[in-house]
């Protein structure tokens, strides 16, 4: 029972990574690839964040009426991370809207369609 | 609900709805990190995944379509079995995990221990995430700045480049809606004031310059928004812009060849002062300023880009 | 008492939630999504409340501020893209 | 005297709690997208007052107290706009309100009609 409860924010990780994945790999359109990639990415920033827990821990913040503190290291990569993550989307996105301009399309198999001829 | 909000994100056609749910899902992935007490990581998914990624998938929307081609062929299994399979090997995986909340677990043994019992003397700040991000991993914070820089650069490039006539974005179509305009201007310079409250205050509760440029950028976002491009171009012209972007992570490495100059190792804020603590604090505000100037201009800069463009496909499109 | 408070919430976000998940028009979704963050926000202040600790209002201040701007932004590029299917 | 001000707060924050629910029932059935406007920003911004207020009486700290109203500033601007844009917006964009004579003759009213096809369709079609 306690195996199933300490694990359960893993298991609903890995569910969400798997969303992701499959948005990723199944769906042709583009915008919605780039939704799935965020969903797996946040998947990935809640996995840091759960390891990050310590059972009673207070956010690290110092005071003196706090002795247990949660383990700020994964919460400095995963700041970073989100940030980072959103220029990157920010970065896909435009290349997007560049496919959009030159192929009237943002689903992936009209864009090989147009490119087979050549 | 995550997963029910991410499971419904795969059968929503609409993509308008799934940006939609995809900012329901930030704000519940937040609320747990509040949950999971990393406040400064709330505070960035906030102000990042509600607000600016939602405006940024919006005006790509804005500029493709909305609609998602209706499938012909029914969806093959074969990326369904994959992503199964795959799951199934990481729950495998997770049987050895340490449990949710297990003090003892590997990740809070390394140097975690360190930073929670040390930091309060050799840095002085009591928000440790602030002085692990400036301080003990100042190389990685400033690889993350470049990196930003470098997206910035490069959305300026693929969307910089003059094409068709963008004078539609000029006049905004919220012009004539007088009670946003009115909250606007009310609102606009209170989220500026505290995006500089997050920026200075980031020492002492959860804030810093990340989270500080991304709100500062939302204030420059929502102005643009209501008042249109042109006036918000006004405020803040994109040459200024791009001098920023390239300032802010001149100024984090100016900070870390200061140190050098002083006689320290790069990026050593004990020698910015006498007190090595208060050497500590001024880089640490150098450093986060840098970070916020950075993330600032970037930010607005890919937004003006995309929403500069974002009225013009009307004239092209066929 | 808080966690009555607690529960109500995340029975409204979920009903919330409910209702972005059905539609059926958008305006709807936009509306549930900003009942979303209003709770959202009132969720925050209120567990801050019950852990004691008031870093957390902070966040919720970002939350209130961020969820108004991003409503703003959806209800620009909707009217817009709207405007662009009727040219069509 | 501590007391009455902790009563008062509970009052507030489990009138705020019920406030919320019955605008989220609101939200969830009412039959068009006027109606539900109507009861989830109507509720919803008193619901946030109450629980604010109730926090706010039991708030320790001055700067606290300061945030909190801050807060509640934020919400009470906030809040009423973005319904208030919201409505304008649908209005614009074509959406009818349900008036009488469609709930007397049962026709259907653009939107709630056909949740799958006309999902964001509607305010075209006018």
């Amino acid at each position: 029972m306690s195996t199933t409860l300490g694990l359960y924010n893993y298991w609903i990780v890995i569910f969400l990574m798997m969303v992701g994945l499959y948005i990723v790999i199944a769906h042709p359109n583009l915008i919605k690839k780039i939704v799935g990639l965020n969903i797996f990415q946040t998947s990935v920033f809640i996995l840091y964040i759960s390891m990050g827990k310590v059972k009673g821990g207070a956010a690290p913040i110092l005071d003196d009426a706090v002795t247990v503190y949660s383990n700020p290291l994964p919460h400095v990569l995963i700041l970073t991370a989100i940030v980072v993550g959103v220029s990157t989307t920010a970065l896909a996105l435009a290349l997007i809207v560049r496919i959009n301009e030159a192929y009237g399309s943002v689903e992936e198999d009209e864009i090989h369609d147009q490119d087979a001829p050549l | 609900m995550l997963a029910v909000t991410a499971l419904s994100v795969v059968f929503l056609r609409d993509l308008f709805a799934i940006v939609m749910l995809f900012g329901i899902y930030s704000l519940l992935s937040a609320g747990f990190f509040v949950t999971m007490d990393a406040v400064d990581v709330a505070l960035t998914e906030a102000a990042v995944g509600a607000g600016v990624t939602t405006v940024l998938m919006l005006s790509t929307l804005a500029l493709t379509r909305r609609k998602e081609k209706a499938r012909l062929s029914p969806p093959s299994l074969l990326p369904l079995a994959v992503a199964t399979i795959t799951g199934l090997v990481l729950v495998y995986g997770t049987l050895d995990m340490p449990h949710l909340g297990d003090p003892d677990a590997p990740v809070h043994q390394h140097v975690a221990p360190r930073y929670i019992e040390q930091s309060g003397e050799e840095i002085g700040v009591p928000n440790i995430v602030t002085s692990v991000l400036a301080s003990y991993r100042g190389f990685d914070t400033l690889g993350e700045v470049v990196v930003i820089f470098a997206a910035g650069l490069g959305v300026l490039a693929l969307l910089g480049v003059a094409g068709g006539d963008r004078h539609r974005a000029r006049v905004s179509a919220m012009e004539h809606h007088l009670v946003l305009r009115v909250i606007t201007k009310a609102l606009a310079p209170l989220i500026l004031l505290y995006a500089l409250y997050i920026q200075f205050h980031g020492d002492y509760g959860p804030g810093g310059g990340f989270q500080a440029g991304v709100v500062f950028a939302a204030a420059i976002i929502l102005f643009a928004i209501v008042f249109g491009l042109t006036k918000a171009e006004q405020v803040i012209t994109p040459t200024f812009l791009r001098y920023m972007m390239g300032a802010g992570a001149l100024i984090y490495g100016a900070t870390g060849v200061v140190t050098l100059v002083l006689g320290g190792n790069f990026l050593d804020y004990n020698t910015l002062a006498h007190d090595p603590l208060h050497g500590q604090h001024y880089g640490i505000l150098a450093v986060e300023f840098g970070v916020g100037v950075t993330v600032t201009a970037v930010m607005i800069s890919i937004f003006f880009n995309f929403f500069g463009r974002s009225s013009k496909p009307q004239e092209e499109e066929q | 008492m808080y966690i009555a408070v607690l529960v109500a919430i995340l029975v409204v976000m979920m009903l919330a939630l409910a209702r972005a998940l059905l539609g059926p028009t958008l305006y709807d979704r936009i509306l549930a999504v900003n009942m979303f963050g209003t709770k959202t926000v009132l969720l925050i202040a209120v567990l801050g409340m019950l852990a004691g600790r008031f870093d957390y209002i902070d966040i919720a201040l970002v939350y209130a501020l961020i969820n108004f701007i991003s409503i703003i932004a959806v209800l620009r590029f909707f009217e817009y893209s709207d405007q662009k299917k009727q040219d069509n | 005297m501590s007391s009455l001000v902790d009563i008062l707060s509970w009052i507030f924050l489990l009138g705020g709690g019920f406030l919320g629910i019955t605008g989220a029932l609101g939200l969830f059935r009412f039959p068009d997208f006027y109606t539900r406007l109507h009861a989830a920003s109507v509720t919803d911004t008193l619901c946030a007052g109450l629980i604010i207020t109730g926090l706010l009486l039991q708030a320790t700290s001055a700067m606290m107290v300061f945030k909190l109203l801050l807060i509640l500033l934020v919400l009470t601007y906030t809040s009423p706009t973005g319904a208030h844009a919201l409505a304008k917006a649908a209005r614009h964009g074509g959406l009818k309100p349900l008036t009488d004579a469609d709930t007397d003759s049962d026709a259907p009213q653009p939107g709630a009609a056909n949740p799958e096809q006309s999902q964001g369709e509607s305010p075209s079609t006018h």
